[in-house]
């Protein structure tokens, strides 16, 4: 395994001896930079991504307000990373799995969740697949092959490489993308699932969206290092840095791993340099860590707006379309939120289903105690007393298990 | 019936969970070429290929991760972790991942297909890292099964039900009995429920609760007991989560008496939780307190081991205060 | 006295710590310059500098690792894990490395000088994810320590002690007080002690027990009984391990009933450990089964959390039935 | 923190782009190879270094052959392995801290562990600093700066990060340095404290004894790289390769490394190439699982013979010394042998101190129920029965503890 060559002196090598470059296609203007081929992209795929980029925005525009406005009690922005996640998601087919770490609602939307299915989730109300028991952004859905998201970091990427072990035992030619933050990559769970793929040859894609900071830390105290791309090398595995926020590239990177993935079932790493322009999370204020130049820096190399102006250079979209697509998702937005935020919770039940395959007695013996006790005092459960009146129209909550 | 020891039963059942469904995947450290440390593996890669048996790195958090992944995916990976003392670097994946993956997306994914088989428990000299009974911090995660058989027998029908159940389970191999407890057990596939006790011999006296190796334990003091007249009612729970209250309820309230024993330390061990169920659910029947026979508030020893393990005299003494509380 | 809130309660202790003594050290994920997403370090490294209050990569395992290493060598590090759900990539640590240092290597070496605090509970409309009480899984482990605070004056006085303390100690921070918990907290240093239990309030009928945020819940529910008449005696128990079963056990020798209350699952949860222990020894004194109100053997749910908590109404049920057996 | 050069086509990179070399001193026959430096190591150093060689090889065969005998539950041997434990830990400062996974005794026989202390821990009498409760080979030495073994693999990793900063703090100029296997670099635990270390800068010294096996799993399926040295790029971390059976080599890159590590407070990894030519344990048969063809090529790499054909060239050792001190040896660990399984077990009360700082009062009550019962059968407790009647003298065992 080890290469040959032998040294007579002690002469240490530091990481600096490796330089990783970082792939571009375009420029911010929307131009192709020289020597930069013209990704074999269609009309209709592109505007299918921009339309995702746009809808991530606006999504994430409406919500955060939503949760400003005390409607809704948390929320997380991928602001800034629209690129980095649907250009890789785009890349992909559309059955290969994606496992997200909570940044990533644009895949979500490139896939065609609808504004309802976030809405439900959001509001944790009785269409939500998850039964209303995680918190808002943890998204998740069978049917667009998008794992549901699980909030401790990291445990997703040791996870793909099974998942990804197990495609390629079906033998479909499927494969596996799983994103992470550059704060998660420094969890054992990173190194585990980053060794374990590669050992068992399993077609997984790392795609770590590298956005400076993780909530406060920047990356400068996560890492010694250059970056994360470098930690490839430690596995054997081949690995690429792109520029995230330029969504040819991250597409054509993208592209490139899955067919390594698939083709030789070796893992990738991809390492996607981005900016998170957002908070952390509703919960968080970026101005106690960073500046606001530095925040401007970043807004100036907006994602969506390269993208964008390339994709009018093609003329492949117009300002006009983009004003009445942004007028419709605002509209969708706030009238699947209405909708969303009346809802009822989830049935009483869902308290102990899904705990085990079928609900064990002790559980039913807890479920009975505890509804008697709502049935003694309706007033203080409002939630669980309507919950116990018998509803009229069974509605259907499988949508996501297709 | 052919007679096998413990580790011949779990091999056995493995290998007709392999033939059966090329969905069963089986790996953990040295468990490939080699069969395991303990030989549990045995031929099984030779047998059904590199692909569905193997040896991992070296690292716990990713073979459950790899599992889980495996299990979401729709295999049925049984992952071996090498001894129950090192199960904990991949407490976060069993615990936050494994045990809430159905809860948490609603039913969309589920990793039921996941067994992990660990040797656990003492009596082998094995100090503190080698002699660990971890049950008790597995049985306070709802959405596992916790599962220990007490002989080939059990072993061989338990581990095809953790296999074929839907849910994941974590499957205790009392490593003290691997060689040392051999009997009777069938060739063909069958399977024992979970979730379930066994009354193992009934009496009227005292109900006496355990489970794996303790049983062993629980014979001989029983046997003692019996001498003096005192008739044991001797119960396998077989299942640590869920359990089977039901069973132990109902010959408490014939006997009226209870001991429950374990090795794992006293504060926080699963007697306890038995203990607070009972005395609740018995109260008027009760006799005398519940008494538990375990290891001490400490970590597990070495040289003074033989002190340290509730051995059959201790229990048998458990049964006498007991009695004559 | 001055009033300040958990938060700042807790401040003001590791500022004490820190200006003491020059060995003590915080860290964890956030902790540095912006002093934690709760902010319980605030200006601590504006005060002592980088070196000794800093952000660490984002690792629990890393985190209490180099903790560890930090106390063996005779540092006095304060680890922060920002949820106590994100402790379990830790618990290899915690459980066969921390809680068995000094055992292991014959009191050669000990890492009694680490305190780790986390914050823990329900309540703040967190889900699964962040509301975990994971005190259970520490109790079954010798050689920690686990205390809880349950208001400001508590705070301060319990996390000086753990700090000073020869032993390592979890501290688990009841976040749904952080801010909503408020009292008089005096400038000064002080300790109050560890392993012992605080008799909140006398009474003659039944005992009731808790610790953290559960204590405001009882405090609601004894209100309501003694509008009934019912004598309350409530006991905090604030160090789960090691527990003070003494004060509960003079408690209920004198009141005859129990009820012990915590946030979460019941089964294995410390409620149990504690039913298991009063009944053995108060045996003769129960006049009803021990009562545990506890969260439903399920994961921690979000849209229905108020249904699943056991707050004042249940804990008051469990008093009137205890009562009226 | 990342390198700024772009690139416009999508180029994966692979580990293979990285070579690393290996560092070797000597030639099998002790020569110096060319273009090496001759070590600063003086006669008296160098036969101290020896001296620990040989010791170890000794005290293996000797305590192997024990085991089989019987007298001894469990053993494992450093064979093979010597050099690079003997040759790293002559490197140091004797007060600097060493954590060992646990095939590292060489390293406590450099420093003077006495056989006595050995056989105490490996019989787990009453004088085992350790009181009895670990298996063998799990030394520990406060007053030789050897941190006690732990069974549970990688944990002393982020351990000794933490260590060491705390060494940094002090400072007094001391280091750490922490043993592990190829097996162990796969924990999660191995990637906690490389970034801790790095982030933090920590005068660590990684050390990696990759002597191709994990009991039964060789190298190529615990990692799909070029073995452990690469990751250190991943950590912004220096590096080197080396020979692990060549003394000098060793000597001389730990001598580098502790400089950098304490010089500069930056951590370091060495990478010692080696090989495990006993098997795993005394539990462990390798005819299972590798051949006698590639143990014989190894076995002709053997590291004491090497340092002892340098040695002699420079005249600091003869066949004769040789012979002298292996029967001195011999003679000496098997009178210890003797003495030390006699010695009775650790106290009775060892089975309840040390689990806090002071005996807990739940510990003491459970202490005095086991007290009772034993005295009501003493016949199936012998030993306990032993240590409950009271004895003359009371022995000091705190010799380790100074
Ligand atoms: C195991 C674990 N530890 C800590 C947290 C708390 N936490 C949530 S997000 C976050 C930062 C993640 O940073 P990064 O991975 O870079 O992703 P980003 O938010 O930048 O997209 C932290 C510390 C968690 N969810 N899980
Ligand atoms: C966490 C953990 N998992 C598994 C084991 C069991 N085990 C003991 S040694 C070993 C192999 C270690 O291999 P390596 O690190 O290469 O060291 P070597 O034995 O080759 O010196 C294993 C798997 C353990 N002690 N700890
Ligand atoms: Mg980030
Ligand atoms: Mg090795």
């Amino acid at each position: 395994m080890t290469t040959a060559h032998e040294i007579h002196t002690p002469d240490f090598l530091s990481g600096n001896d490796v330089s990783i470059p970082t792939y571009r296609v375009l420029s911010q203007a929307g131009d192709l930079l020289d020597g930069a081929d013209r990704p074999s992209l269609d009309r209709d795929k592109a505007r299918r991504i921009y339309q995702a980029m746009l809808a991530t925005r606006v999504l994430d525009e409406r919500m955060m307000a939503s949760q400003r406005q005390g409607r809704l009690s948390f929320y997380m922005q991928c602001t800034g990373e629209e690129s980095a996640v649907i250009g890789a998601t785009a890349a992909l087919d559309d059955a290969d799995m994606i496992m997200a770490q909570y940044r990533e609602q644009g895949a979500l939307l490139y896939r065609g969740f609808s504004i309802d299915e976030f809405m439900n989730q959001l509001f944790g109300n009785e269409l939500d697949y998850g039964k209303g028991r995680q918190m808002p952004v943890h998204y998740g859905s069978r049917k667009l092959h998008y794992m549901t998201i699980s909030s401790p970091l990291g445990t997703q990427i040791p996870q793909a490489a099974g998942y990804a072990y197990g495609q390629k035992l079906a033998g479909e030619g499927l494969c596996t993308l799983v994103f992470f933050g550059e704060g998660a990559a420094s969890e054992g769970d990173f190194h585990a699932g980053m060794n374990m793929a590669a050992v068992h040859e399993a077609p997984v894609i790392f795609f770590c969206r590298n956005n400076g900071y993780a909530i406060s830390t920047p990356s400068s105290e996560q890492y010694a290092g250059d970056g994360i791309a470098p930690r490839a090398f430690g596995y054997g595995m081949q690995v690429l840095r792109v520029d995230g926020n330029d969504l040819l590239a991250v597409y054509r990177a993208t592209q490139e791993a899955r067919r390594i993935a698939v083709e030789q079932n070796k893992p990738v790493l991809i390492e996607a340099m981005t900016y998170r322009l957002a908070a952390h999370s509703s919960s968080d204020d970026p101005s106690g860590y960073r500046s606001k130049k530095e925040e401007e820096i970043w807004r100036e190399k907006d994602p969506v707006l390269r993208f964008r102006h390339w994709l009018t250079a093609q003329d492949w979209w117009s300002d006009e379309e983009e004003k009445t697509q942004q007028e419709i998702l605002r509209r969708d937005v706030l009238d699947t939120l209405k909708r969303a935020e009346k809802r009822p919770p989830p049935p009483l039940e869902s308290l102990i289903s899904d705990v085990y395959a079928d609900v064990t007695p002790a559980l039913k013996e807890q479920m009975e105690t505890l509804t008697a006790h709502i049935r003694r005092y309706p007033e203080a459960y409002p939630k669980g007393a309507r919950l116990l009146e018998p509803t009229e129209d069974t509605r259907d909550n499988t949508q996501g298990g297709a | 019936m052919p007679t096998r020891n413990m580790l011949q039963a779990i091999n056995q059942a493995l290998d007709i969970a392999m033939a059966e469904d090329e969905k069963v995947l089986c790996f953990g450290e040295d468990v490939g070429s080699f069969g395991g440390v303990f030989r549990a593996t045995s031929h099984l890669q030779e047998k059904y290929g590199r692909r569905r048996c193997f040896n991992t790195p070296l690292v716990e958090q990713g073979i459950i991760g790899f599992a889980n992944g495996l299990a979401a995916q729709g295999s049925v990976p049984v992952a071996e972790i090498q001894f129950a003392d090192y199960i904990f670097p991949a407490f976060d994946q069993i615990v936050n991942e494994t045990a809430k993956f159905r809860y948490r997306s609603g039913d969309l994914f589920n990793v039921g297909g996941l067994t992990i088989r660990t040797p656990y428990g003492g009596g082998i000299s094995g100090g503190l890292y080698h002699s660990q009974s971890p049950e008790a911090y597995f049985a306070h995660t709802p959405g596992l099964k916790v599962v220990v058989p007490r002989n080939p027998h059990q072993a061989k029908g338990l581990l095809l039900a953790s296999i074929r159940d839907p849910d994941p389970v974590l499957f205790l191999e009392p490593k003290r009995l691997y060689r040392a407890s051999t009997g009777e057990v069938p060739d063909e596939d069958y399977q024992l429920p979970l979730g379930v006790a066994e009354v193992v011999s009934e009496g009227s006296d005292i109900t006496v609760v355990g489970w794996g190796a303790q049983m062993e334990v629980i014979g001989k003091a029983v046997a003692l007991a019996e001498k003096e007249g005192i008739s044991c009612e001797v119960i396998d729970l077989r299942s640590i989560l869920p359990w089977d209250e039901e069973t132990i309820a109902e010959s408490v309230f014939k006997t009226g008496r209870l001991v429950v024993t374990h090795e794992a330390p006293r504060t926080g061990g699963f007697a306890g939780e038995i203990a607070a169920a009972i005395q609740e659910r018995c109260f008027l029947y009760l006799e005398s307190p519940i008494r538990r026979v375990t290891g001490l508030d400490t970590p597990f020893p070495l040289t003074l081991e033989k002190e340290y393990i509730p051995d059959h005299l201790k229990v048998f003494e458990a049964i006498r205060e007991s009695m004559h509380f």
